[in-house]
């Protein structure tokens, strides 16, 4: 029970954290179709949100819906990856990141669709569809901007290495994990990381990109332990409900 | 002459003027700063309501929020294509627009204080402007016709959900009811100022309305805004910030107090409380954004080399 | 009694929300005896927030106290001038919004020491040395960077055309400034515009900067009304009284 | 080798070596190094607090963290200058912090995540580099011996107030509570690293030593840190995150399990939880002012050729 639902936060954190820096851009991406489109993936993001959270809720049975783990939950209690809190950066920085994040997300949502659990499968079978097109634009522009202007290669190699050590969190398993895997809910962390690789590599090969050699990760996001810059994300986010906490939206 | 009277005996006659047609510079000048204005407008109108996207307070408003401001890219896209088949780029309309030479909607110009006004901004600005925007779909020119047609289906749909968000307000606590009321009472005047003008004080209101670019008044819409409005106030139990406001049987509408057009003047000049903020913030985008931009000009470019190349 | 509380919320706050802009410099100045020098300045704005807001909170008498005024409030009710909410900016923009502030804040203490409240006459002494200094240090970094190198001078010439039109709501009365005023409480706002536009039209000569010629100013701030930097501002500042509402700190 | 001697005769009869006087290129070398990072540690150090001043829950604690940051920077100030006597500048030591050359102290690329952060810092991590510096107000060189001596009656200051910090978390809410352990859970073992790798381990220990740079070993430090802090954690209800923690009444101290050396080791090559973006916000301070301290410069020879004109 409660390691499903730690599962199931870890799914429903990422997207909502990922969600919300996407959203941060709305009004101020560098192109009109980069707008339409980043809302777009954010909206996604928060919708998935709703499901794996509102999962969650469920699962844990304490009357707690999808908002409420949203909105009221504490810091230490968020299980995303610390990849995807990092923050925006510049457009090459959030692009990657996506693109790390996507390579990750999408091959996950295949596993899951096999989960032994139904209303796991369904969710997963819904939200891949979505992170197909995800992961098709976000390795898309990384090539084009890898291997466009002189400026916008080393913008992009830039991200690359300021946010590789965040990408191998995900394939790094705890206790929770396996124990999860064990039961056939959710996959093996790190039965991911060949099919990422394999994504990795062929986009950066083609977007003339140098892979870091270190594959040091930072861990903590999926035990709780973020970083500074989750704090201040969350005094926006949790802001009126926390400063109203009477009031139905 | 001839082809001038041809021109506006085609108008007369309500056909469409479509991009390949002839028209008279004028009607192509005017359109061109019509729709460039009402796509910048869109744009910059991403960012009051953007202002409160990462503090939405449940997921369903968050998405529901990203999804109209979504949309309003979506407009400004569209408009910058039906500017563009009159000969102007979206590049320069950009230009024009950061360089303060086009203007945009002046209501854009003012802030979103509560999570209340993004209710205040769908249920008044979204409604005036569709007010404003649907007799345009029967406007003369016809990509500008049917850009609006698409536009004011979405536009009503979030005016909808603006009423939806300022009602479950002006229901709530004590706190709520009061963000109601005062985003009413800040959005008021402001959106009886998107009509423009007394047509009397307007000068280009009669070729316009020739051309069929504009179809009514903007004191025969800012009476329909606010009749409607009136009573939509009245269910939430808002009051409307105008002692003169008052139904006058006689004209079958309400009597109201006009805005401090001195105000009017003022923001149009750049003085309104976010004029430079916003434009910071678009100019800072698109600044920020050079590099992007021309890194997908440059990989263009090489992809259109290698083709040739390997045929 | 009324009347008075929001004389004194406006004074209190003003040195609350600059001194909360000023602290977000914190490590991040350009040089080592600016870190020192502009922690120093939000400490001492903050320490007369404590006694202006203290005040206020003894006259309105209904228990609350400074941190009470501080941290519970909603955005409305807050008084400050829209001149301090504006963001950082640059250095050259923090520098001459705090240089803007000064030249009002200085004599607004002056003529607070000949208040007919006793209580207001003591902090204006208290806070009036401390604000001498502030003036002083202020005008001489606007000097020196106006008539610095052609960069600096663009700064500082873009930072003043940026804030001139916030620096002119602090002497526009409204009907409370009146009473307040008639009250011998505390000054008529335009009593003190003469002192101010001689300090910044000598400060201007001296630094090579052109005073813009509109004086147009926005308002607003003083009655409640503020800008959409202030809601973001607050997220932060009122945070951990909003998230922990039980909690003593 | 004569010049030497005579130089080790005087630091061992306890005098104190001054800027003018001749000394060995190592030991001028290695106090640079030391005082250098030393400085940039009290620079960087402003960071993981500042995260949290903006946040900071009353005006008092607001005031209290201000001016402890404040007292950093001034710390920063003295370091430098007694490093500048040695022949190095500002600047310089400022450009070798940037490029990696130099470094700082390691404690702070962990982050404060809760406000009970901001207690622990005060509490462990001052505590701890009171440990390490108060022998130092005896080391041999003059300039940083006086500095020391000011820092320290700062420092100790400072972690009173940290230790009244937590002590309110650990008596108050749950949450609070929860924050204030969870602070010791994470500041632990990094604050028990601040005092470097076991002596036997360290290669610059026995010269430094000799010299009076360094007094004590590091392991009796750590010793007296663990001695010091266990009954104020006990004190506060608060548990040690070491199950071998155990009092050892024949050494008449605590054992205690060491901490992760990798770790330690992995934060040293840059992986810290905050090393980047600690660098980048120093580098953005230093980059970003770079126009102010040219201003001021160049204000200051414009006044110079003034004053020369007129004379």
């Amino acid at each position: 029970g409660h390691d499903l639902f730690t599962g199931l936060t870890r799914l429903g954190d990422n997207c909502l954290i990922l969600g919300h820096r996407v959203s941060e851009w709305c009004g101020h991406a560098p192109v009109l179709e980069e707008d339409i489109a980043l809302a777009n993936m954010a909206l996604d993001l928060i919708g998935q949100t709703q499901l794996w959270l509102g999962l969650a809720g469920e699962v844990e049975g304490r009357g707690r819906d999808a908002d409420a783990l949203a909105f009221r939950r504490d810091g230490w209690d968020f299980r995303n990856l610390l990849l995807v809190e990092r923050p925006n950066g510049d457009f090459g920085q959030t692009l990657m990141r996506q693109f790390l994040f996507d390579a990750w997300h999408a091959p996950m949502l295949k596993a899951l669709e096999g989960s032994s659990d139904d209303r796991i499968a369904a969710i997963a079978r819904k939200a891949g569809k979505e992170v197909a097109y995800h992961i098709e634009r976000s390795a898309d522009l990384v090539i084009r901007l890898g291997d466009g202007t002189e400026e916008s290669h080393a913008r992009m190699q830039a991200a690359l290495e300021a946010l590789w050590g965040y990408a191998g969190e995900a394939f790094i398993a705890d206790a929770v994990d396996t124990r999860l895997a064990e039961a056939g809910l959710m996959p093996a962390p790190e039965s991911l990381r060949a099919t990422f690789d394999e994504t990795v590599n062929a986009v950066f090969a083609e977007a003339t990109l140098t892979r870091p050699e270190s594959d040091f990760a930072h861990q903590g996001g999926k035990q709780g332990r973020h970083s500074e810059h989750m704090g201040h994300l969350l005094t926006h986010m949790q802001w009126l409900q926390r400063a109203y906490p009477d009031a139905t939206w | 002459p001839e082809k001038l009277a041809a021109f506006q005996a085609r108008i007369d006659a309500g056909e469409r003027i479509e991009p390949k047609d002839w028209m008279p510079e004028g009607y192509r000048k005017t359109l061109i700063r019509q729709i460039g204005q009402h796509a910048h407008s869109e744009i910059v109108g991403q960012l009051p309501e953007g202002n409160w996207i990462t503090r939405a307070p449940t997921l369903e408003r968050k998405a529901i929020l990203l999804a109209k401001v979504q949309d309003e890219a979506g407009h400004g896209l569209y408009l910058y294509c039906a500017a563009e088949t009159l000969g102007i780029s979206r590049d320069e309309l950009t230009e024009q627009l950061l360089s303060g030479k086009m203007k945009y909607s002046s209501i854009f110009n003012y802030p979103t204080l509560t999570w209340a006004d993004i209710g205040a901004v769908g249920w008044l600005v979204d409604g005036a402007a569709i007010m404003n925007q649907v007799p345009l779909q029967r406007t003369s020119f016809g990509p500008y016709a049917r850009a609006m047609v698409r536009i004011c289906k979405e536009e009503s749909f979030h005016q909808r959900q603006g009423y939806d968000l300022i009602r479950k307000m002006a229901e709530g606590t004590p706190e709520q009811k009061a963000m109601a009321q005062d985003a009413l009472n800040r959005f008021w005047y402001p959106s009886l100022m998107m009509f423009g003008p007394s047509d009397k004080d307007s000068v280009h209101s009669t070729q316009s309305m020739a051309w069929k670019i504009k179809i009514n008044t903007n004191d025969e819409l800012r009476q329909k805004f606010v009749d409607q409005t009136v009573p939509q106030a009245e269910f939430l139990g808002l009051t409307i910030p105008d002692e003169n406001l008052k139904w006058n049987e006689d004209k079958g509408g309400y009597d109201f107090s006009e805005p401090d057009w001195n105000e009017f003047y003022e923001v149009l000049k750049g003085n309104g409380p976010c004029n430079a903020d916003r434009m910071e913030a678009r100019t800072r985008a698109w600044r920020d954004g050079a590099w992007v931009r021309d890194g997908l000009m440059a990989h263009a470019r090489k992809q259109a080399t290698r083709r040739v190349a390997a045929e």
